[in-house]
């Protein structure tokens, strides 16, 4: 696909804002602001492939998270593997989950679908939370692991950084990788077929789209990147547990940022994150954590809203104003076109 | 059109519960042929393009696309296989434009994005919604809906096709528009054509021979106008004693 | 006269489905509604029913426009459908279909009296009233519908294809029980592929074409009218 | 073994009966308007922590406080239907549930954490005097307040069962969930007979969280177990069937109950998946019935 030239200039600009970000602000309070909207956006952007492009509404995708999460911490505690590796084989762990859950709950469609997701992370999460060991390795239940450090914190070649803006890079990377990922689906033959079976799939497979094997393509690329993000966050917060990774307050998280910026675009989640996740630090800001749940209160009462009278998401905004846009445009080339003559 | 059967139904029924939608079906297709499939509400029809398609599998009998059998085989895979169908009620894939909705037709036949361009611009030229190729799917009317499903199924490259209902909701002058298209398909592209119609100017005009459903039977098969002066027919449609007094 | 429908066009997004189509009914008597499938019968009458809107021209019910009331309150007037295929309650009993009936205000005082009566017009429900609507053949659903519809004590009953897919010993008896029911000063509206029956019963009739009235007359005159079997048949 | 099984069967059985009637009320939003609730469990926490409140600021005994919360609960109900999910109803054709799904889901989280903001996210009860009380029959012991919930929840489901079936809004409300169209033609109100069933919806969770708030603990994020739990039960009960949630609600009570012997007490959701999914295997049809109408 071709991408205009202003759109070009557009990303080239954003590009370097985003580059020099850290250099500007210099103030570890910022750049960590940036990094969680950075890592809601990357992983909304990965609910959106399945939840959006193909319109499989998961509110129980936090569990690849913590599959990508654990995974890559037990290799790296048990065998020292890096987690730079350990996260391409956790997320490969959790793309075959997907595949092995999705088999049968594909079958089911609407509100079964969505119910069977949030009662497999449910279930996932019981299974950690009161289990000390998993497959004979300590996982040590509701404590958690603590990611123990290498040379004082300072590896890079293990996903350990004594500063914020590494970090900062790492993320704003997957997020650029995952957006390119999306572009290409969108793009692809593969994404005008996830595209099919979000409208009909009936009309699909009258076309010749098996709706079931792209349905678990698409899973298992979801769940694959989301993984990675789990990674991610194990390695910012250099440790794992159940209930912050494999909680629900996660899974419902990603869904209402890709929801609330828009479903099904690329820009969406990224708007979606923008929006919603300085949120958590006002909450944070007002009551200075001695108040639960603030942010989800207003997440939970924009998404009702969003529904309610913007179902395509504030990225809707945006576009009501193209048309116009498109329209004087022809209206100039017309006049071009009429004083060359 | 030759005497290569393309498509065999033999014997082929569908009950549901205690009730036969289809009973006991057989008939042929040639190559190049158009065959007309007519009959009142309720009759079967659309019952049958599902068992042939896929959609549904037939509680007995045997479909066979040439000579190989594809009875209860999936919707894609009798996609694939060469038999392109469309719905009654249309629905494009409103996310895309008109070029992107022909073109996951044409990715049955090629993974590449350039061929599959290729391939769907030339359909489009074809159903002469090549100027509309940009639009938003969802912005058609209805006329241009009902070609964008043709033009759709014709980009998987079908060696039949099955028409449900697309003249419905058509005033005469469009109707007579995709009739014209519709013949040409069968001209230029060589495909054998199997419609469901209401619209009786349509099926006279269109088809070489006409089959009759009534009840989920068979009850007359023919050309048109052998067909339509059948007195089964014109009891299944008139009501028995209008038939026998315009004897 | 009680129903005029006035140069009324309906549209489905942008398909034009009826296009200004008139038709007058007068009291106690039968108007025939034919044509061939797809021509807008059904339409025609579920707008009356309120179930379509329609942009110009007005519905006049004894003296009152319908056109902006929604279904529901139109068989507070005493319109009532009976829908093509039935479209019984399946899982409630041929009594509970005849109470859902009668739901209307203005039928549900008396309603048990209005029963009897129903069931004496069609006796061949009186012993299956216990029986599931949806387990019954098609002619008894039949009966039961425009059973159903006359619970409603209608003024004006609208039946849609009511012989569609019966065998043509009950389709008789169906039009013997229509008869009784215009006998007793109900209007009937009658959409119908079987167009000898509903002429022989109806004064009155109207073909309908692409969604134009095609033909209109007496049903005298309709029946002797070559045209009529040409735009079903298309010769 | 027999003797060591009657205890949890016991027990089983009357919590079956109030997950039973916790289910019907999203049975019958289901049933009649196809309408997915992921706030139903959410609805029930609202209702508990009110009957506790009631009892803790006022001493107002859920016992006496039931018929008011049944009544404030009721207005909730008919509120979410007329404010939300009519107007998403109304402004789709094809009606699909997506939009009622991301909606409820969206209140359920506000639900929560609204809870959670402010009453923080220890568990509460009320326990009245009648808490602790039990009876002994032979070598059960039987817990009169679950004894009392298990006998209420079988005398509502009695009485909504004659109301659905015995009268005209009953009717209407069957009429509706079998065919909307047709129901519009008997001069049935469509949106008036959701907002009843909506409204009656939240009516039985009221009565249920009135009477389990004596025994159970509430908390913000119970909901989701319990609405989870509920469609369960509606899949294997048969949507929209009375009896059909009942027995499904006897069914699930007495496999968690005896379940609960051989695993962890925390394995109680673990136990509703794998139901879940044995539901889903042996009889699909259940969870297939159409959304699309």
């Amino acid at each position: 696909m071709k991408i205009k030239k202003s759109t070009r200039i557009i990303i080239l600009i954003v590009g370097l804002l985003l580059l020099a970000f850290p250099q500007i602000v210099q103030n570890d309070y910022y750049i960590q602001t940036a990094i969680m909207i950075a890592f809601f956006a990357y992983m909304a952007s990965c609910w959106n492939i399945l939840g959006g492009l193909a319109g499989q509404i998961s509110f129980g995708h936090s569990v690849y998270a913590g599959i990508g999460a654990y995974t890559s911490t037990l290799l790296f505690i048990y065998l020292g593997i890096s987690p730079w590796l350990g996260m391409l084989l956790g997320g490969l762990l959790a793309g075959v989950i997907a595949v092995l859950i999705g088999m049968p709950t594909f079958r089911l469609q609407g509100t079964y679908y969505t119910l069977s997701t949030i009662a497999f992370l449910t279930v996932v999460r019981i299974l950690v939370l009161s289990n000390p060991t998993i497959l004979g390795l300590e996982t040590r239940g509701a404590q958690g692991m603590i990611i123990p450090l290498v040379n004082g914190g300072d590896s890079p070649a293990n996903m350990q950084f004594l500063t914020k803006t590494p970090i900062y890079y790492v993320i704003i990377i997957m997020l650029v990788v995952v957006a390119a990922i999306t572009n290409y689906l969108k793009n692809s033959k593969t994404g005008y077929y996830f595209s099919a079976i979000k409208t009909n799939q009936d009309a699909a497979a009258a076309l010749g789209v098996n709706v079931s094997r792209y349905k678990l393509i698409c899973a298992f690329i979801s769940a694959f990147l989301t993984a990675l993000g789990g990674t991610f966050y194990a390695q910012l917060a250099m440790y794992v547990d159940p209930s912050t990774l494999l909680g629900n307050e996660m899974g419902q998280q990603f869904g209402i940022i890709a929801i609330v910026g828009g479903r099904g675009t690329i820009l969406g989640p990224i708007i979606g994150s923008l929006v919603l996740v300085p949120l958590q630090e006002i909450g944070r800001a007002l009551f200075g954590g001695t108040v639960q749940g603030f942010h989800l209160v207003l997440y939970g009462l924009i998404m009702m809203i969003i529904v309610l009278f913007l179902p395509d998401g504030l990225v809707s905004l945006f576009k009501k104003l193209k048309p116009k846009n498109i329209k004087k445009s022809t209206n100039v080339n017309q006049l071009g076109a009429n004083s060359e003559q | 059109m030759n005497n290569n059967i393309v498509l065999k139904l033999d014997q082929v029924s569908k009950h549901y519960g205690g009730v036969a939608a289809v009973d006991d079906v057989s008939l042929q297709l040639h190559e190049g042929e158009i065959l007309g499939l007519i009959g009142p509400n309720g009759a079967g029809k659309t019952t049958l393009f599902n068992c042939i398609a896929g959609y549904t599998k037939p509680s007995s009998g045997e479909i066979y696309l040439g000579e190989k059998p594809i009875t209860g085989l999936k919707p894609h895979k009798i996609c694939k296989l060469g038999i392109g169908r469309t719905f009654q009620i249309v629905q494009p894939f409103g996310d895309l434009s008109v070029l992107e909705n022909v073109m996951i037709g044409a990715f049955c036949n090629t993974n590449s994005m350039a061929r599959a361009k290729e391939i769907s611009e030339e359909i489009l030229e074809l159903t002469k919604l090549s100027h509309k190729k940009n639009d938003h799917a969802n912005s058609l009317t209805i006329v241009d809906r009902k070609q964008l499903e043709i033009a759709r199924a014709l980009a998987t490259k079908p060696r039949i096709l099955l028409l449900d209902e697309v003249m419905a909701g058509l005033n005469p002058t469009e109707s007579a528009q995709v009739s014209e298209m519709v013949k040409g398909i069968r001209d230029e592209m060589n495909i054998s054509l199997l419609l469901i119609e209401h619209v009786m100017s349509v099926i006279m005009y269109l088809s070489d021979c006409v089959c009759v459903l009534d009840h989920g039977e068979l009850i007359a098969q023919g050309c048109a106008e052998d067909v339509t002066t059948d007195e089964r027919v014109i009891k299944s449609y008139l009501g028995e004693k209008y038939a026998s007094r315009n004897k | 006269m009680p129903l005029e429908i006035n140069n009324i066009n309906v549209y489905y997004d942008d398909f034009h489905v009826l296009n200004d189509v008139s038709i007058t009914a007068e009291d106690g008597e039968c108007i025939a509604l034919l044509g061939s499938n797809g021509a807008g019968k059904t339409t025609l009458i579920n707008t009356v029913s309120g179930l379509n809107k329609t942009t110009t021209g007005d519905i006049i019910f004894n003296g009152k426009s319908v056109k902006d009331i929604p279904a529901h309150e139109v068989v507070e007037l005493g319109i009532i459908q009976v829908p093509e295929g039935r479209r019984l309650f399946p899982n409630l009993s041929v009594r509970e279909n005849l109470l859902v009936g009668a739901y209307s205000k203005r039928a549900r005082e008396g309603r048990e009296e209005r029963m009897a009566y129903v069931l004496d017009m069609i006796p061949a429900l009186k012993n299956k009233l216990s029986r599931a609507a949806g387990s019954m053949s098609g002619g008894e659903q039949q009966m039961c519908a425009i059973g159903r519809g006359l619970m409603s004590k209608p003024e004006l009953l609208m039946m849609d294809e009511p012989s569609l897919g019966l065998a043509p010993k009950i389709v008789e008896e169906m039009f013997e029980i229509i008869e009784k029911i215009m006998k007793t000063g109900t209007s009937i509206l009658l959409v119908e592929q079987n167009v000898n029956m509903s002429l022989e019963i109806s004064k009155h009739a109207y073909v309908l074409e692409s969604g134009r009235i095609s033909l209109s007359g007496t049903a005298k005159e309709l029946e002797s009218n070559p045209k009529l079997r040409e735009s079903y048949l298309g010769i | 073994m027999l003797s060591q099984l009657a205890q949890p069967l016991l027990s089983g059985t009357l919590m079956g009966g109030v997950y039973g009637l916790i289910a019907l009320g999203l049975s019958l939003v289901f049933g009649v308007m196809r309408v997915s609730n992921f706030a139903h469990g959410d609805l029930l926490m609202i209702a508990m922590y009110i009957s506790v409140a009631l009892w803790e600021g006022f001493g107002i005994s859920p016992y006496v406080s039931i018929f008011g919360v049944a009544i404030f609960m009721f207005f909730v109900g008919v509120f979410i239907q007329k404010a939300a999910i009519t107007p998403i109803l109304k402004s789709e054709k094809e009606r699909s549930p997506l939009r009622l799904i991301l909606f409820t889901v969206g209140l359920s989280i506000f639900l929560q954490n609204l809870v959670l903001m402010i009453k923080g996210g220890a568990p509460v009860t009320a326990t009245v005097p009648l808490s602790t009380q039990t009876l002994p029959v032979g070598d059960l012991i039987v817990s009169i307040p679950r004894l009392l919930a298990f006998v209420l929840s079988i005398v509502i489901t009695v009485i909504l069962w004659f109301f659905i079936s015995k009268t005209d809004t009953g009717r209407a409300m069957r009429a509706v969930s079998q065919d909307r169209e047709t129901s519009l033609l008997m001069g049935i109100n469509e949106y008036k007979t959701y907002a009843i069933a909506f409204g009656i919806g939240t009516v039985l969770l009221g009565l249920a969280a009135s009477m389990v708030s004596t025994f159970l603990y509430a908390f913000p994020t119970m909901g989701s177990s319990y609405t989870l739990r509920s469609y369960v039960i509606v899949a294997l009960g048969g949507i929209g069937s009375i009896p059909g949630a009942m027995i499904g609600g006897l069914v699930v009570g007495i496999i968690e109950s005896i379940s609960a012997q051989f695993m962890p007490a925390s394995y109680s959701e673990v136990v509703i998946f794998i139901i879940f999914i044995l539901v889903l295997v042996i009889k699909p049809s259940g969870m297939f019935g159409k959304e699309r109408k």
